[in-house]
C-alpha cells in the first residue's frame, strides 16, 4: 500500500488530500490545468435541489491572511448536477463528496437521496454550516438537537456514508460533534467558515453585499487545529480537518490534532496547483519526520 | 492555456501619480490569445495580502517574451507590488479570461477605444493589434486629473487620441461622455474598459453600435470556480448569469445587465 | 470640545483610544516610551483577589496575521495592584478601567468591590471570557444566565460603571450582550480572544504549554468587526470595540459599527508607540472622512 | 533609552548554511549599554510574521552608528529578514534588556565565553569589550556541524578560541562540554548564551565559579508588559519569577530555575 493512502467510511484515498467545498467548482476548471486523478478525493460545490442564483456581487473580500465569501450556495440544482457535473467527473479515478445544502430537512433528504446514488459519489457532505444564506442551514449547525435529527434523517436515505460538516460559530463544537454522532454520521467534516465583516474604507459599507460573510484561509487555522483537536478526543467519528491549509505542514498538523484526512479551501484561490503540488510533497515530509505511513500522524499530538 | 509562471521583473517603474509600468518576462507571453486578457498577480509570498490581484495584459510582446502592466498602487496589494524591484521573480497565473474580439472590425473601419482610469491599459494593447491590421482607431481616455494621466504619447502615436479630466486639468474637462458628444458616430465598432458608470454611459450613447465592454468585479479564482464575480446577464429569463472572470471580462455590448 | 473627546459611562475620554487589557502590564512599560496621559484610557492588566502565577511557558505563539497566547492572569494580586500599580499610574492625567477576574462569583466581587474605590480607576471591565485558566471565568463567559447573575453581584458593589468583555466563543454574542445588559452592565467591551492552537513543527506538541490559547492580532478582525455589529444593533450599551486593531482605520471601522471607543492589544507588541501614533493620525482621518466629530462615526454603517 | 528605529540595511550576506550578518546604521547604536543586549526587529511590514524577532546585538561600532547581528534564517520570520537588501530599511526595537556584565570581570583575570549556536552572536561583543579592558578571553563554541561555523576567525583574534561540533566536521568532536572538561578551571569568571541543554550543563560544570548566562524565550512585547517571557527563578519562597525580556536576557548563574 501506498505511503499516503488513507482509508475512510465509504472513500479508498490515493491520499488525504482533496479540495474544499465551494472552492473547485464541479472540479472542470482545475481539470483543465491538472489531471484530477492525483487527488484524494473531490468535495463538489454545494448542491441544493432547485438551482440557485446566490448573492448579489460583491461575494468576496480580503482580510489579513484571509477572506470572507459569501456565494450564497449559487449552484445549478440537483437535477443539473446529477445529469450534466457528476457525470463529466468520471472520466477521473477520483471518489466524489457530495456537499448537501438546503432549507429544510425535506430538502437535504432530497437531495442527499438523489445524489448519493451517483456511481462516483462515495460519500455526502451535509452542510449544516453555511453562514452566508438566511435559509441555508445555519440553524440545524447551531442547535445539537436539531442537527442529530437532521442527521439521522439523511442517514435514513443515503446509499454512501454521510460526513456532516460543522460551523466554528458556536460555545461547543464537541457538543455538536457528538450530537451529529449520536445522529449516525459516519464522519465529520470541520471546520466551515467563521462568520466575519469588513467594511469598505471608502464608503463605510460592509464590502459584502451580503453585509456579512464566512472568514477562510490561513488566519483561521489556529481555531480548526484546536476545534479538530477537541472534536477528534470526545468522538470516534473520522474527521477530515480543513480551514487555513497551505502547505504539506499544514496537513501534517491537521493529522497529528486527530483528522484523517485534510481538505484545501481558500489556497487553492492563491495557488491552483496546491493540491496536487502539497500531495507530491508529502512523501518527503513523511522522510523529514521519520514516519512510514501517513496514518502514524492522526492524533500524535494527544499522544505526546 | 492557464499557466502558473514565475515572470522576471524586468523593468518596473512610477509613470504617474500612483501609476506603475510593471514590465515581466516568462513563458506565460506566449499563452497570450487575445487583447483584454488579464493576469492574476501574487503580489508577495505572504499571507498579507492573502489573494491575487487582476491586471490586464497593457502590451505583450511576443519576441521579447514580455508583457507590460500598467496599474495603480492604492491598496494594500498593489502598494506591496510596487515597492517589487527589477531582477525579483513574481508569480503570475494567466492569461486568464477572453479580450476583445479584433475580427469585430474590418481593416479600414473605424473603432472608438473608450476607456476611463485603470480601464485604459488594456486599450492599449487592444489598439496595437487593431492598427496593425488596418483599422483606425480613435482614443477616447477619461482620468481624474492631469497627474494620474499616463500613456497618451503612446496612444497618440497609433491614432487620434482625446483626453478628459474630471478637473480639467488636461484636456476636455469632464468625463468621456463629453469628448463623445463632439465626434462623429461613423464608426463601426466600439470598445471600452473603466469604471461602470462610464460602460453604462457609453453603451447607453452607442445602443445602436456594434460594441465589447470590459467589466471589473471582485475575485477569488480567477479561473471560474468560485463564483465570486458572477454578474447577471440582460436575458433575465432563468435569472442566468457570466462570470467576469471566465466569461468575461470583456462581453459584447448589452448582455450584461448594469 | 476637542473633536476626539468622547464621553462614556464614568469615562471622560480625551479621545476613544485605550491599551487593551493584558497587552499594556500595568503602564511602566508603555511609560517609559512615551507620556501616558495622551491616552484616552488605559485597561490595565487582569486582576485577581490573590497573586496569580499564570501558565507555565511558551506563553505565546506567532500565528497567521495574529498570535495566540496563554499567560493565565499572572498578576501580583489585589492588594499590591492598589498598593502599587494604581498609585503609580496617578501621576498621569488617565482614566483607568480596571480588568477584574476570578474563578467564582465571591472572587470577582472581592476585586471589584476594592479595585472600584481607587482613585483613578473610572470604571471596571468585568474579564468573563478569559480562555486561558482552567478556573478562570469562561464559564462566566458562554452561559448569558450566569453572566447576568455575576453581573448584577458585581453591579451592586462596584463604585463605578460596570463593563463586560465579551468571549466571542460563543454562538449567540447577541444573547450574552442582551443577558449582561439585563445584569445592569453599563457597558461591554469586545472581544476577547478566540480560542485557537498551533503545534511545533519539529516536535508535533503545541507550542503553548497550555495547549490552547487567545487569538489576536489583524486576524481575528473581521469576526470582532461582525460581532460589534450585531451586539450594538441588539443592546443600548455602550460598546468598547477590539480586535486586531493596528491603525487609525481600524478604529474608523469599529466606530463605524457601532463602537464607541477602541482598544488596541496585540498591536502594541508590533509597536509600542501605537496608540499615540493612531491618536496622532485620527484627526487627518476625520478631515479626510468629512467629518467634524468622532462621535457621528459611531453606527454609520448601519445606517449607510 | 529603548527608541524604535528605522535603520538602513548598510550590509547583509550569508556567511554560513542559513547563517547572516546583518549591519545596520541608525541612532539606536547610541543607546546600547552593554553587550549581550539584544534588538527586536520587525523583518516585514506586512501582518505576517505579525511580531517581531528578538536577536542579540553582536557587535557595536559606535563611530559608524552601526549594529552587526548575526542569526540564523530556519523559520518564516528570519526566512523573511534574510530577503532584505541593502538600502532598505528595517523597523528595529532596541536596545532591550540588560547585558553581560564586563565590570564582573577585571583587567588581567580570564574569562571562559562559551557559546552554543546562534547564542554565539552576543559573545562576540561581550570579548571585544572584555580584552579591550584587558580581561583574557577565552572561547569555547559550539555548533552542529563545520558547515553552520561561523566567526571563529573573528573570535581567534580576539583569544583563544575552541570549536566543538556535534558531528566533530571542525574541532572537537561533541559538546562545549568536552571541551571545557579538557580545559584549566583557573578562571574568574564565565559568561555563557546558547540552548537550554548547554547552559545546563555549563552552570553545572562551573556550579562554584561566578557566571552569568543569557537566557531564550518566546517573547510578545520584548520591553516587560506582557509576561509572555516569565521564567520561575530558583528562590521558590513565593514563586517568584523574572522576565527574561525586561530583567534579562542575561542573569547571574543560579538566579533563574533551569
Ligand atoms: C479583469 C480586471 C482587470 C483589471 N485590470 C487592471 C489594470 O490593468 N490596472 C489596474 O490598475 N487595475 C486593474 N484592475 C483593478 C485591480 O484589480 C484592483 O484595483 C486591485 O485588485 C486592487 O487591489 P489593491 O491591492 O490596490 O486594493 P485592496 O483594497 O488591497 O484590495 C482588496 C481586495 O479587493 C479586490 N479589489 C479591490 N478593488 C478591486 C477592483 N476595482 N476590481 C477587482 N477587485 C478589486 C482586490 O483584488 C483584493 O482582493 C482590474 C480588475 C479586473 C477585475
Ligand atoms: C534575547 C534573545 C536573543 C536572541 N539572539 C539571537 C541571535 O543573535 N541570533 C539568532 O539567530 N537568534 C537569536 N535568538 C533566537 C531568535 O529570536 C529566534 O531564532 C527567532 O525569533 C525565530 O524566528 P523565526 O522567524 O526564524 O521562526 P518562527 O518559527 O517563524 O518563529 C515564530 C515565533 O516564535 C518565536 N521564536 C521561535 N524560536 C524562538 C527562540 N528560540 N527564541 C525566542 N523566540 C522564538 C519567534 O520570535 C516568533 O514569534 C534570540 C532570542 C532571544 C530571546
Ligand atoms: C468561496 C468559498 C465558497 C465556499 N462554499 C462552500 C460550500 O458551498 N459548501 C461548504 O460546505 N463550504 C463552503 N466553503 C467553506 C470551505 O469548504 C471550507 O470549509 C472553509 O473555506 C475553510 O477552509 P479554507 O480555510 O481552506 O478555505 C466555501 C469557502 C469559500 C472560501
Ligand atoms: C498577551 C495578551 C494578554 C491578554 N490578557 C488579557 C487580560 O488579562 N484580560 C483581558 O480581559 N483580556 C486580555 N487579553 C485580550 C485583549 O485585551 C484583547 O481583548 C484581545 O487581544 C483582542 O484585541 P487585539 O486583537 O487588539 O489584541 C490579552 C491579550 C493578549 C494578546
Ligand atoms: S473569480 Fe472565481 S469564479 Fe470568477
Ligand atoms: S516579552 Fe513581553 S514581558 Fe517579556
Amino acid at each position: 500500500m501506498s505511503r499516503l493512502a488513507m482509508e475512510l467510511p465509504g472513500l479508498q484515498l490515493k491520499n488525504p488530500i482533496m479540495p474544499a467545498s465551494g472552492c473547485f467548482g464541479f472540479g472542470k476548471e482545475f481539470g483543465g490545468l491538472y489531471d484530477l486523478s492525483q487527488l484524494g478525493a473531490i468535495m463538489i460545490k454545494a448542491t441544493t435541489e432547485e438551482t440557485r442564483y446566490g448573492n448579489p456581487t460583491p461575494r468576496v473580500a480580503e482580510t489579513a491572511s484571509g477572506m470572507l465569501n459569501a456565494i450564497g450556495l449559487q449552484n445549478p440544482g440537483l437535477e443539473k448536477v446529477m445529469a450534466e457535473e457528476l457525470p463529466w467527473l468520471e472520466r477521473y479515478d477520483v471518489p466524489i463528496i457530495a456537499n448537501v445544502a438546503g432549507s429544510e430537512t425535506a430538502d437535504y433528504v432530497a437531495v442527499a437521496k438523489a445524489i448519493s446514488t451517483a456511481p462516483n459519489v462515495h460519500a455526502l457532505e451535509l452542510n449544516i454550516s453555511c453562514p452566508n444564506v438566511k435559509c441555508g442551514g445555519i440553524q440545524f449547525g447551531t442547535d445539537p438537537d436539531t442537527a442529530r435529527e437532521l442527521t439521522a434523517a439523511v442517514k435514513e436515505v443515503s446509499s454512501v456514508p454521510v460526513y456532516v460538516k460543522l460551523s466554528p460559530n458556536v460555545t461547543s463544537i464537541v457538543d455538536m460533534a457528538k450530537a451529529v454522532e449520536a445522529g449516525g454520521a459516519d464522519g465529520i467534516t470541520m471546520i466551515n467558515t467563521l462568520i466575519g465583516m469588513r467594511l469598505d474604507a471608502k464608503t463605510g459599507r460592509p464590502i459584502i453585499a451580503n453585509r456579512t460573510g464566512g472568514l477562510s484561509g490561513p488566519a483561521v487555522k489556529p481555531v480548526a487545529i484546536r476545534m479538530v483537536a477537541e472534536v477528534s478526543q470526545a468522538t470516534n467519528l473520522p474527521i477530515i480537518g480543513m480551514g487555513g491549509v497551505t502547505n504539506a505542514q499544514d496537513v501534517v498538523d491537521f493529522l497529528s490534532v486527530g483528522a484523517s484526512a485534510v481538505a484545501v479551501g481558500t489556497a487553492n484561490f492563491v495557488d491552483p496547483f496546491v493540491c496536487p503540488n502539497i500531495i507530491n510533497s508529502l512523501e518527503e515530509k513523511l522522510d523529514e519526520l521519520g514516519v512510514d505511513h501517513i496514518s502514524e500522524l492522526i492524533g500524535r499530538s494527544h499522544r505526546l | 492555456m492557464i499557466i502558473q509562471d514565475r515572470m522576471e521583473i524586468v523593468e518596473h517603474k512610477q509613470i504617474a501619480r500612483a501609476i506603475f509600468e510593471l514590465t515581466l518576462r516568462g513563458k506565460l507571453t506566449g499563452e497570450i490569445t487575445s487583447p483584454g486578457q488579464f493576469v492574476h498577480v501574487r503580489v508577495s509570498d505572504s499571507f498579507d495580502p492573502l489573494l491575487r490581484r487582476p491586471i490586464s495584459i497593457a502590451k505583450v510582446d511576443r519576441d521579447k517574451q514580455e508583457i507590460t502592466l500598467l496599474y495603480r498602487a492604492d491598496g494594500h496589494g498593489t502598494g506591496v507590488l510596487s515597492k517589487r524591484i527589477t531582477g525579483d521573480t513574481v508569480d503570475v497565473l494567466g492569461p486568464l479570461g477572453n479580450g476583445f474580439p479584433i475580427e469585430a472590425t474590418e481593416a479600414g473601419e473605424t473603432a472608438y477605444l473608450i476607456g476611463g482610469g485603470i480601464g485604459v491599459p488594456p486599450l492599449y494593447e487592444l489598439s496595437r493589434q487593431l492598427t496593425a491590421k488596418g483599422v483606425k482607431c480613435v482614443h477616447i481616455l477619461g482620468f481624474e486629473s492631469e497627474d494620474v494621466v499616463f500613456y497618451q504619447e503612446q496612444f497618440a502615436a497609433l491614432g487620434d487620441t482625446h483626453i478628459a479630466t474630471v478637473d480639467g486639468t488636461e484636456g476636455t474637462k469632464g468625463f468621456v461622455t463629453h469628448v463623445m458628444d463632439k465626434l462623429p458616430t461613423d464608426f463601426a465598432t466600439f470598445y471600452t474598459c473603466g469604471p461602470m458608470p462610464m460602460l453604462k454611459a457609453v453603451q447607453q450613447a452607442y445602443a445602436d453600435k456594434k460594441g465589447y465592454v470590459s467589466f471589473e468585479e471582485r475575485m477569488g479564482c480567477g479561473i471560474g470556480a468560485c463564483f465570486a464575480c458572477v454578474c447577471e446577464t440582460k436575458d433575465q429569463s432563468e435569472r442566468s448569469y457570466v462570470k467576469i472572470c471566465s466569461d468575461g471580462p470583456v462581453f459584447e455590448a448589452g448582455v450584461v445587465s448594469i
